[in-house]
This record gives C-alpha cells, structure tokens and sequence, in this order.
C-alpha cells in the first residue's frame, strides 16, 4: 500500500510541481507573486475544452493551438495589466493578480458556468500492473509529460546562454538592461511562458477530471503549498516540493483519515511558514515587499 | 453619529485651524444621523435587509482596512475572522444560550483572537508569505466548520435563535437595523479615534517604513498585533451580526467568494480611508441589489472595478473625496 | 554619554566593523568618516540596535544597551535618521513630528477607544508640542504638507524636528547631507551648533568634508571597518593614513 | 456622509420606481398569478440554473395555453447564487417588494434552509421547494413548506434498499464528499443501513476538486465491501470509479441522483469501469424516451440555448403539481385555500417523476422514492434490483 500511495502521490505531486513550476519562473523573473496563476491552469483546460470539443479539432490540433493561445495570455496579461502598473507597491501587483483571476473566473463562467464540460481520456487503456503497483498509461503520460517540462526548463535555465541571461535579468534588470537585453519583453514572454506551463498542466490533469471554473482555485494553492515547502523562488524546491506533497496528502489519506486530503496543503503551508519559512529545501531569499 | 464623530474631532489635530469646519461638519453629521435613523420609515422589508448587509460591510470594510490599509499588510484572512465572528456568535448563543450583547462580545473575543493569530507569524514573514499563509488560514477555518460537527453542526451550518427583542419595533429587519446601526456606529468611531490617536500613526509608520519606525520608538510587533487584534474584534462584531442578519451560519458563506467581495470593497473604497470603506460597502452591497436583472456578471464587474481602480485610481473613493472635499479629508490619508 | 566598547559587527560573512571604541559627551558633535564600506552605517545599525554586534558593548549613561531593540534603545533617548528614506513619506509633516512623540504620548488603546479625556488630553498636547517644536525650527507652515513632497533639506530639518521633539539626548545623522544645496548645507550646519549648544550630542556620518569640518568638534575617520584615526578636524586633514585611505582608494 | 445618504436614497429610489412599472402593468381585468421563484443562476452552483428554466418553461407553456382558469401566471426569478445571504435577500424581495402569491425555488439546500425562519413566519406564503434535497427541510413539518423533489432521505432510502436488494450483499461501503450536500446523504445512509442492522464496513471522504482517490479506494479495497454507496459528484464519481477499476475494487457501486451515465462512461473511457455502476434517477423514464419528447420540445422552445439534462426536468413536477392545485382553486385563489388543497394532493402523477406526490398536513416530503439507472449493452435502462453478478 504505501508504494502505491507514494507513486500515485508522485503522478499527481508532478502536476502540482509543473504549475509550482511556472509560478517560480514568473517570481524569478518579475518578483511578482500570481494570485491568478490558477486561472491559466483553469484558462488552459477550457481552450483544450473549447477547440476540441466546440470547434470537434483532434487533440494534437486543439492542443497546439490552446497552448500557443495561453503563451497569449500571459503576454497580453502583462502587456495590458501589469506593465501599465510601472513602479507600484507590491500591493498594487499582488491586487491585479487576485484581480484579473477573478475576471477570468467571471468571464468563464459567464460562458460556460451552466454547462458541465469534460474532455475525453488522452490515453485509454486497461491499468498496469506491477506487482504491489498498479498505474494507467495515463499515469506514465503525466508524469513523462510533466517530467519532460520541467526537464526543458532546467536546461533551459542552467545551461543555455540565454537562459543564463534570463537569470540575469530577473535578478538585476537594471544591469540586464545595461547589457543589452529588452527588459520588458522579457518580461512578457515570462508571462507568457507561465501561463503555458499552466496549459501543459491543465492538459495532463483536466481529462480526468471536469473542467469548471473554479477548477484554478485548489491548484494555485496547492502551487503554493509546493513553493512554500521548497522555498519560494527555487525551481528544485518548487518540483521536489510538488512531488512531497502530492505523496503527502496520500500519506495522509491512506494512513490518517481521508478528511486531512483537502488540508494536507493548508496545513503544509502553514506549518512551513511558522517554523522555517525559507521551505525546507530551499535557501532564504528575501522578496520584494 | 453626531457624538462619536465630534469627540473624535476633539482629538484631531486639524480641528485647531477648522473651527468653521467643524461646525459645518457637526451639522452635516446631525442631518446624516437623523436620516440614518429615519431611514426605515422609508424602505420596506427587503430593502431593509438589503441596507442591513450594507451596515455589516461597512464595519467588515473599516475593519480589514486596519490591516490593509493603514497597517499595509497583505492578509487574506478577511473572510475567516468574519466567519469565526459568525460562529461564535451563533454558537454561543445555540449552546450557552448567550444573551445578544454577551454573544456579539464573543464574536469580537474571537475575531480578535484569530487576528492575533495571524498577527504572530505577520511577525516573520512578510509580502506575499502572509498573504498565503493567512489565505491557507483561512481554508482551514472552513475545514474545522465543516468537520467540527458536534461544535459547528457541519457543513449545512444551524440556524441562530433570533432575539424576540428585536421584533418590537415592528419588523425584525427594521430592530436589527437600529441594533447594527449602534454596533457600527460605536465600533466605527472608536476606530476613528483609534486611527487618529499615536497607535494610528503607528500603524501608518509600520507601513511606511517599519525601520524608521522602530527608530522612533514604535515596537513593530506591537503595532501588528494592535492592528490585527483591532481588525479581527471589527470583523468578528460583524460576523456576529451577519449571523443575526441571516439567521443561519453555514461554511460557505466564508469562503473566496466573501474574500473577493471584502477585498474590491476596500480597493474600491480606498485604501487607508473609513470614509471610503464605508462608500465602498454601500456602492458594492447594494449595486448586485440594483442589478438583479442582469446576474452573472457580478465577479467580471467586481474584478474590472478593481483593475479600473488599480489603473485610475489608486486611493479609490476616499482618495476622490479627499481631493474634491477638503472638510472631509481624513488625517493619516494615504497621500 | 554615549561609550562604545570596542565592538564589532559581522553582516553575511564579513566584518563591517571591527573593534571599534569611541566616546561622545553632552553638546559634543562628532563625525564619522570614511570611504565607502568603511563599516560607518553598521556601526551606526549596531549602536542603535539594527544589528547586533558580535563582540563588545555600547554604553549609554553608563548602562549597557548592547541587545536591545531599536524601539527600546529610542525609548533611552537615542534617535537616528536613515541615509535614505528615514522620513515617513506618506504622512503628514505635523505626523512625522507626532511620531518623535510616540513614547511620550500617554494615551492608552482603551483610553483612545473610549475617548476617556485623559488620553483625549495627551494626544491634543502631543499636537501642541509637535506644532511647538515645528515653529522653534521656523517650518510650522509645512505642518500640513506630505512629508514626501519636501525638498531633501525640509526633509532633513523635519527629521531633527523629530527626534528633537521626544527630548532626544544623543542624535545620530546617517549622511545628513546627501541632496542638499549649498545653502541647506549651511543651515544645516547652523541647526546641529545649535543643538549642541542646547547639550544635545550629535554622532553624524558624512563624505561633504565642508560640513564636517565645519561643525564637528572630533572627526572619527574608519577604513575597512577600523578607526585609523580619531582627532579634531584640523589635524585629520593632516593624518596621513587618512589621505592614504582616501587617495589610496579613489 | 451626506453624500452616503445621497447614494442610499439613490439606491432606494431606484427600487422602488422600479416596483412600479411592475405594477403598471397590471391592467388586466383578472390580474396574473405571481409566482416567485429563486435558484442559482450564477455562483459554483450556477449549473443548476437549468432547473428553474425547466419549471418555468412548465408555467410559460401553460401561459402560451391560456392561463389557468384564464388568469395568466406571471413568473419573477431571482438569483441566490447559492448563498444564504442572497438567498434570504431574494425571498424578501419577492414577498416584501414583488408581492407574489406563492414562492417555488430553492436549489442549494442551504439556502433552503437559510430561508426557512422566514418562510414559517409568513406562515400564510406557500412555499414549494424547486431541487433542493436536503431531508431537513421538510421534516418536521412547516405548515406552508412543501418539498415536492425526493428527499436525501428518500434517496438514501432507496439506494440502500437497492444494494441489499441482491441476498449476498452483506458489507456496504460509503464514499462521500464532505460538504453539506454529501452529509445530508450520508448520514440517513447509514440510518437506514442501520435499519437493516448493518453498519458501514468503512466510510472515506472524498472532497470536491480532487484529483486521486488512491487513499480513498485503497482504504475502501482493504475493507472488502460487497457494495459500494457513492455520495459523489459527476467529476469525482468518475475519478473514483476509475481508481476503483484500476485497484480492482470490482464491485456494484450505487451513486446518487446528478451524474449522467452515459458520460461517465465516456470519461473514463473503459466499459468494463461502469459495468457494476448504478445511479439514483428522480425521472419516469431516459431523458431520450419517447416519453420525454414532448417535454424535451417544450424546454426546447423556451430555452433554446440550454442544453437538456436530467436536472432541466427536477423543478417540473412541482410545477405540475402548483399547476394543478391553482386550477382546483377555480376563480378563488387564495393562499389559505392554495395550502389546504396542496395537504390534499395524493398520488399526483406528474409523467416526470419517478413515483407519485402525496402530501398530507403531517408529511411535506412528496416524494419518497426514485428509480436506479444502470447501462445495459451501452443503453442507459431503468432497473429495479441489483442484478446478480454474471460469472
């Protein structure tokens, strides 16, 4: 029991780490914390929803495009949201955020909020099973999905040129705008790439669950939880911490009570903060505030 | 009004250079209190309730613009001090058979315990650390509600007793009018005075800068949890009457829904002003009212009121008054 | 007045300050110098509990206030300024000054709440002080303008206007002069011989030579975290390992 | 301040000139029925708006028939959102402001219940409960309450009655959400398990948004049940019904009314996951019957955009029900009248329903069974007992 508890934990913690992941690039990046990041998981699985079946395009179609328009999103979010704020307090940042989440809350279910929508299994097939273990090949695909995003990224990050620019700037845009590198637009195609990384999650969770407008609220906290628990800002701590507290609430569930599931990631949060708020894998790194 | 606001005058600084002022504004309040009080003469049943939860977020408003506002910080846990106001509330009046004014002291006891709570880790983490750890707080306030059963009755909540003495005055609606109007009244003066008293200028100091501050003697921890505390005991006052109001507390009344609302109405009202928290309310309790006919669009309303006020006005109501009506600046407005 | 008891302070790593001593008595001004990094603002941080040294002792009156917290070491009657940002922008100037009262203030939460009349009391006389305190300056007509909005000179004079008014003893100038014309220099310096005439002491960090010449009665010059000298201000001029520090890093 | 005053009358003013147009026009000789009714038609639950326009198509097809008795109903909706607040703030605008003669609404039982204090002070209102399930609402009795929709009680009934209606059933295991709606099922579950002198060999929570029921299911497998009750909602009766295939929790799972079978089956995309599922049905028959047809256009022509759903036609059989008791009424409608005739209602059939509705001045609770709906080769069929397992 405890294997299949800690790899079910693991297929649906990478989900949590994929958009914790997102979530960091974009606090890396702009120093910004999105309270609407939830609403690019949510927006995703409705684009996936809306062009596969509104519109009847295939997956492979309906996916390219839904990502390719949530990349949109982001750009435009911050192009038409946040640029405009300049030099604001990080009040006035966090408050678009919450903001502009609950606008794509209402539009959604100004829409869609009568309708109960869900999408068709990416993957059918009858479980695997590995002795004690017993997955889908549904499971393989979010883990390799996800698995496979996050690998880009860290490569991306830690071994490319640019990538290593990227750093650059989000640490000291100045100094990155001295060398040469368009600040701005860097920080819209960070948006963007954060919005996308929720797309990418909306496509591996949404086909087995409903999509519905409310769908982004638990997934941002549980970002949270995972950020928190892996220190906010670190993109290891962001995908270990995702992972941990997916085979927590497992643990959880199976060994406490099924009532903790809902509160494993409340719980983390809070129990992370009081007692050592730099998450437990991660190095303090003091925010802008 | 009238009383609470002259002897806050009293204790304004300005008072000293607007002696004509202040007697304009004397009146002013006269009038205002006296159509405050007459009011229900005018309004049937339902409008009344509908002005009834606009008193109760007004006192919601004013209180999270303490911590929001003048404190500068960013806590989500609005909607749960609200909720554990409503609990106590009604729970002690269900299980200890509380008398009205014992049971909305507990609601005050309780919003302002939850406050402190919060205010304890507002002492090491800070930005949006507090902002999620107060959000998650939240979340599991409504968790406890819901499997506390034996306490709180569970997720389908219970039904509070209603007080036989607020029916003499005709309708029920009409005597928690005149008992929430009081409550309000008393708790928003004594935040005004509190606001314009050395602990307000704390707060505002805090918010500005919390080294200067403790430079000039200001314990920074105190005046988090001052202003928490004050802000919880507003709040819960106000959850004990929206359960008066309702007469039934469930879960869900406490949730993110609660949370958007309470934020857009202090954003909207603008930040650092009561003057403004009250508007806020009072514009956002009663435009859903006024535009029954065109539900659904409520959320996409609140959020491009919100992103309109980011981008065009940043002090939100108050911060319009203040510009327009000198005689009805605050002192310790954000400038 | 103020003794500091060879201490040292250790920031990420590195020591910023290093067993340094000093004294300053009742009307005495005296500047630290020093090139960038020389460890002044830290020694100021440790002095009024920003940082806590990691070796030695600061005395004030001879008792030890080495530990406390900032709040608790203004409550003795040290006050200080900030390099920057050491006025609360967002409130008013009459509310900065206010805020020099905060300790001195005798109102209490019930009393405020209630609005019992002793507290009422106290808060109308700490007015009155402020307002005071703003008119022996001669800048009680920017009482009511945001703090924010002032020239960095009107900024300066309200931030001694504040630490003046809560009877501070030892004030502590972290590069007072940074913005300031020619002229507001000059004010200033008159403003700070005033103070000390009154028995006020006055410990300031400052890079404008003019000023510190000027007004200070010792000149405390600190390289890499080390007093390398410690003397009247004529004779720093002429103190060899001073210019070394200067030139040798300019 | 004065300007707060300036905006409240504002407010007020608006309000109230816009009552007047309603009564404006009012000009017929026999003015209409008002019949008041709220539901969500916004908020989470917003889902569930499809139930007021299903009953309210009822009433305007009757209008577009000339009336009852030749007096015309006139229907005023009003959102609750699924809130308490907004819910009471509804009812008192319907009774205080649009003066209706009788409210039918009420979809979130927590709103219903939120409302109740007021509906048994105006003890004179009749009140017909919409959807909303929640036993508590009926029981006890409220003179001018009437829930004309099965009750959690009766579906919690009728699904244990169905699991032990095969002899070998012997262990039943419970998965439900922990919100009110799962609550209100589950505890007359395990009531009416109890009746029957079984206890749950093991209950686990499944909470709304999740995403896994591994925990849930591997708790549920260690506890070997015969059956199991699942209180859940369609995305989640999904999830755990795949989880449960996966780790070969194989046997007949009894879920509550709201989740269409069909699509369930083609979200988790594997027949043999669903071939021991069974789901309480408040209907007569299929939404896709001949039977259904005729309603179906009807719903059709009034809400042409509103997809059909087994929830569009919960409201319509108290519809039928007010329908009919208005029109025993003849020419003197009354309220007073409206109640005693409504206790007198006994075996009414409305066609929709799956069993009649009898109230009586004891019994408010209608309804007090339903139908079990399972796929039989791909074909979502009505079924009364739970069939032996095939070999």
């Amino acid at each position: 029991m405890l294997a299949q508890l800690a790899i079910s934990g693991i297929v649906v913690g990478s989900v949590y780490a994929l958009v914790a992941l997102g979530m960091t690039i974009l606090f890396r990046a702009t120093s910004i914390v999105n309270f609407g990041h939830g609403e690019f998981f949510m927006l995703g699985a409705f684009a996936i929803y809306v062009l596969k079946q509104g519109f009847g395009w295939s997956y492979p179609v309906a996916i390219a495009i839904a990502f390719g328009l949530l990349f949109l999103v982001g750009v435009l979010v911050e192009r038409v949201l946040i640029r405009p704020l300049g030099s604001a307090p990080f009040l006035s940042f966090a408050m678009m955020t919450v903001a502009f989440s609950f606008l794509f809350k209402g539009l959604t279910r100004f829409f869609y909020g009568r309708d109960v929508s869900m999408l068709p299994p990416l993957l059918n097939g009858e479980p695997l099973d590995f002795g004690s273990v017993v997955l889908f090949p549904q499971d393989f695909l979010v883990i390799a999905g996800a698995g496979a995003t996050m690998t880009i990224f860290f490569l991306f990050f830690e071994y490319t040129q640019v990538g290593k620019i990227v750093q650059a700037a989000s640490q000291a845009p100045r100094g990155a705008a001295l060398v040469g590198i368009n600040v701005p637009a860097f920080h819209s195609a960070m948006w963007g790439v954060a919005a996308l990384t929720g797309a990418v999650a909306a496509l591996l969770i949404a086909p087995s669950t409903l999509v519905y407008p409310d769908m982004g609220g638990q997934m941002l906290v549980h970002a949270f939880a995972a950020m928190t628990l892996g220190g906010f800002g670190s993109l290891g701590g962001a995908v270990l911490g995702g992972l941990s507290l997916g085979i927590i609430e497992n643990l959880m569930g199976g060994y406490v009570s099924s009532s903790l599931v809902e509160i494993s990631a409340y719980l983390v949060i809070m129990l992370v903060l009081l007692v050592r708020p730099q998450g437990v894998f991660g190095e303090w790194r003091t925010s802008r505030v | 009004m009238s009383k609470t606001a002259d002897s806050s005058a009293t204790g304004n600084y300005r008072v000293n250079h607007l002696a004509r002022g202040r007697t304009l504004r004397g009146l002013g309040l006269a009038t205002c209190l006296a159509l405050l009080l007459g009011l229900p003469l005018l309004v049937n049943e339902y409008q009344q309730f509908v002005v009834n939860t606009m008193v109760i977020y007004a006192l919601i408003a004013v209180g999270f613009n303490v911590v929001l506002g003048y404190l500068g910080q960013l806590a989500f846990a609005n909607a749960a001090f609200f909720g554990v106001g409503a609990y106590a509330t009604g729970l002690t009046m269900v299980h200890l058979a509380l008398p009205l004014p014992l049971a909305l002291l507990a609601a005050g006891a309780a919003g302002t315990v939850a406050g402190i709570a919060v205010a304890l880790p507002a002492l090491r983490v800070q930005g949006h650390y507090l902002a999620i750890f107060t959000l998650a707080f939240g979340e599991l306030m409504r968790w406890v509600y819901v499997h506390a059963d034996a306490v709180t009755f569970g997720p389908s909540g219970f039904n509070v007793p209603r007080p036989a003495a607020l029916g003499l005055l005709g309708s029920p609606e009409r005597g928690k009018y005149y008992l929430f109007l009081a409550v309000a009244i008393i708790a928003i003066g004594a935040t005004v005075r509190l606001l314009r008293s050395r602990f307000g200028r704390a707060f505002v100091a805090v918010r500005n800068n919390e080294r200067a501050a403790a430079s000039l003697g200001v314990s920074v921890a105190r005046a988090k949890i001052i202003a928490f505390g004050w802000s919880g005991f507003l709040v819960g006052v106000a959850g004990g009457l929206y359960a008066l109001l309702n007469g039934r507390v469930t879960p869900d009344s406490f949730g993110l829904a609660q949370l958007l609302l309470n934020f857009a109405i202090v954003m909207i009202g603008g930040l650092g002003s009561v003057l403004g928290s009250i508007l806020g309310a009072i514009l956002l309790t009663g435009a859903p009212e006024l535009l029954r006919n065109f539900a659904g669009i409520e959320e996409i309303v609140f959020s491009l009121l919100l992103i309109g006020v980011l981008f065009f006005m940043p002090k939100g109501i108050g911060g319009l008054i203040a510009a327009r009506i000198p005689a009805l600046r605050e002192p310790l407005h954000r400038e | 007045m103020l003794e500091v008891r060879s201490i040292t302070v250790r920031f990420a790593g590195l020591t910023a300050v290093s067993d340094l001593s000093f004294d300053v008595g009742e009307g005495e001004i005296l500047a630290i110098m020093g090139p960038n990094g020389a460890g002044k603002t830290s020694a100021f941080n440790a002095i009024t509990g920003f940082a806590r040294p990691a070796a030695g002792e600061v005395l004030f009156d001879g008792r030890s206030i080495t530990g406390l917290k900032p709040d608790a070491i203004a409550a003795l009657g040290i006050r200080r300024t900030f390099q920057n940002n050491g006025i609360l922008r967002e409130m008013s100037v009459l509310e900065n000054v206010l805020m020099g009262l905060e300790l001195s203030t005798a109102s209490s939460m019930a009393g405020v709440v209630f609005g019992l009349p002793s507290s009422v009391r106290a808060e109308q006389e700490a007015v009155a002080a402020a307002y005071a305190q703003l008119a022996s300056l001669g800048v009680s007509a920017l009482a009511e303008r945001p703090a924010g909005s002032l020239s960095f000179g009107q900024q300066r004079l309200v931030e001694i206007c504040r630490a003046l008014v809560s009877g501070a003893r030892l004030i502590m100038l972290d590069e007072p002069a940074v913005g300031l014309s020619p002229m507001e220099r000059l004010q200033l310096g008159e403003v700070l011989r005033d103070l000390a005439a009154r028995g006020i002491a006055i410990v300031l960090v400052e890079h404008v030579q003019d000023l510190v010449m000027a007004v200070s009665d010792r000149v405390l010059v600190l390289n890499y975290g080390k007093k390398i000298a410690e003397a009247a201000p004529e004779e720093v001029r002429r103190n060899k390992l001073v210019l070394e520090a200067y030139l040798g890093t300019a | 301040m004065r300007r707060t005053t300036a905006i409240v009358l504002g407010a007020l003013s608006f309000a109230v000139q816009s009552t007047g147009c309603v009564n404006a026009q009012e000009t017929t000789s026999s003015p209409p029925i008002k019949i008041g009714m709220f539901a969500p038609l916004t908020g989470s639950a917003a889902f569930a708006a499809k139930v007021a326009y299903g009953a309210s198509s009822v009433y305007k097809d009757i209008n577009d028939h000339g009336g009852i008795n030749g007096r015309k109903l006139e229907l005023v909706l009003e959102d609750d959102a699924c809130d308490p607040n907004k819910g009471i703030a509804a009812v008192k605008k319907l009774t205080a402001q649009d003066r209706v003669f009788l409210i039918h609404g009420g979809w979130c039982s927590n709103v219903v219940l939120a409302i109740k204090p007021e509906i048994e002070r105006d003890n004179t209102l009749p009140y017909v409960v919409l959807g909303a399930a929640s036993a508590s609402i009926s029981t006890p009795v409220t003179a001018n309450i009437f829930q004309p929709v099965a009750t959690t009680q009766a579906v919690a009934n009728t699904m244990v009655d169905f699991a032990l209606s095969r002899p070998d059933v012997k262990k039943v295991a419970i998965i439900s959400h922990s919100d009110e709606w799962g609550k209100s099922h589950l505890q007359p579950a395990i009531d009416a398990l109890k009746a029957h002198g079984l206890t749950p060999v093991e209950t686990v929570y499944f909470e709304r948004g999740s995403t896994d029921a591994t925990s849930q299911t591997l708790k549920l497998r260690a506890a070997k049940p015969d059956a199991v009750l699942a209180v859940l909602y369609p995305a989640e009766l999904a999830i755990y019904l795949r989880d449960a295939y996966k780790y070969g929790v194989r046997v007949p799972t009894i879920g509550t009314q709201g989740a269409s079978i069909e699509d369930t089956e083609r979200r988790i995309g594997i027949p043999d996951a669903v071939r021991d599922l069974y789901i309480f049905y408040p209907l007569s028959q299929t939404i896709s019957s001949d039977q259904f047809k005729p309603w179906a256009e009807i719903f059709k022509k009034y809400y042409p955009a509103e997809p059909i759903d087994t929830i569009t036609f919960i409201g319509v059989g108290g519809a039928l029900a007010i329908a009919d008791v208005i029109k025993r009424l003849g020419p003197d409608v009354t309220r007073e009248r409206f109640l005693s005739e409504m206790n007198k209602l006994t075996n009414f059939d409305s066609g929709v329903q799956a069993s009649t509705m009898s109230f009586s001045p004891l019994d408010h609770a209608g309804i007090k069974s339903g139908n079990m709906i399972h796929l039989v080769d791909g074909v979502p069929t009505i079924v009364s007992k739970l069939s032996t397992p095939k070999p």
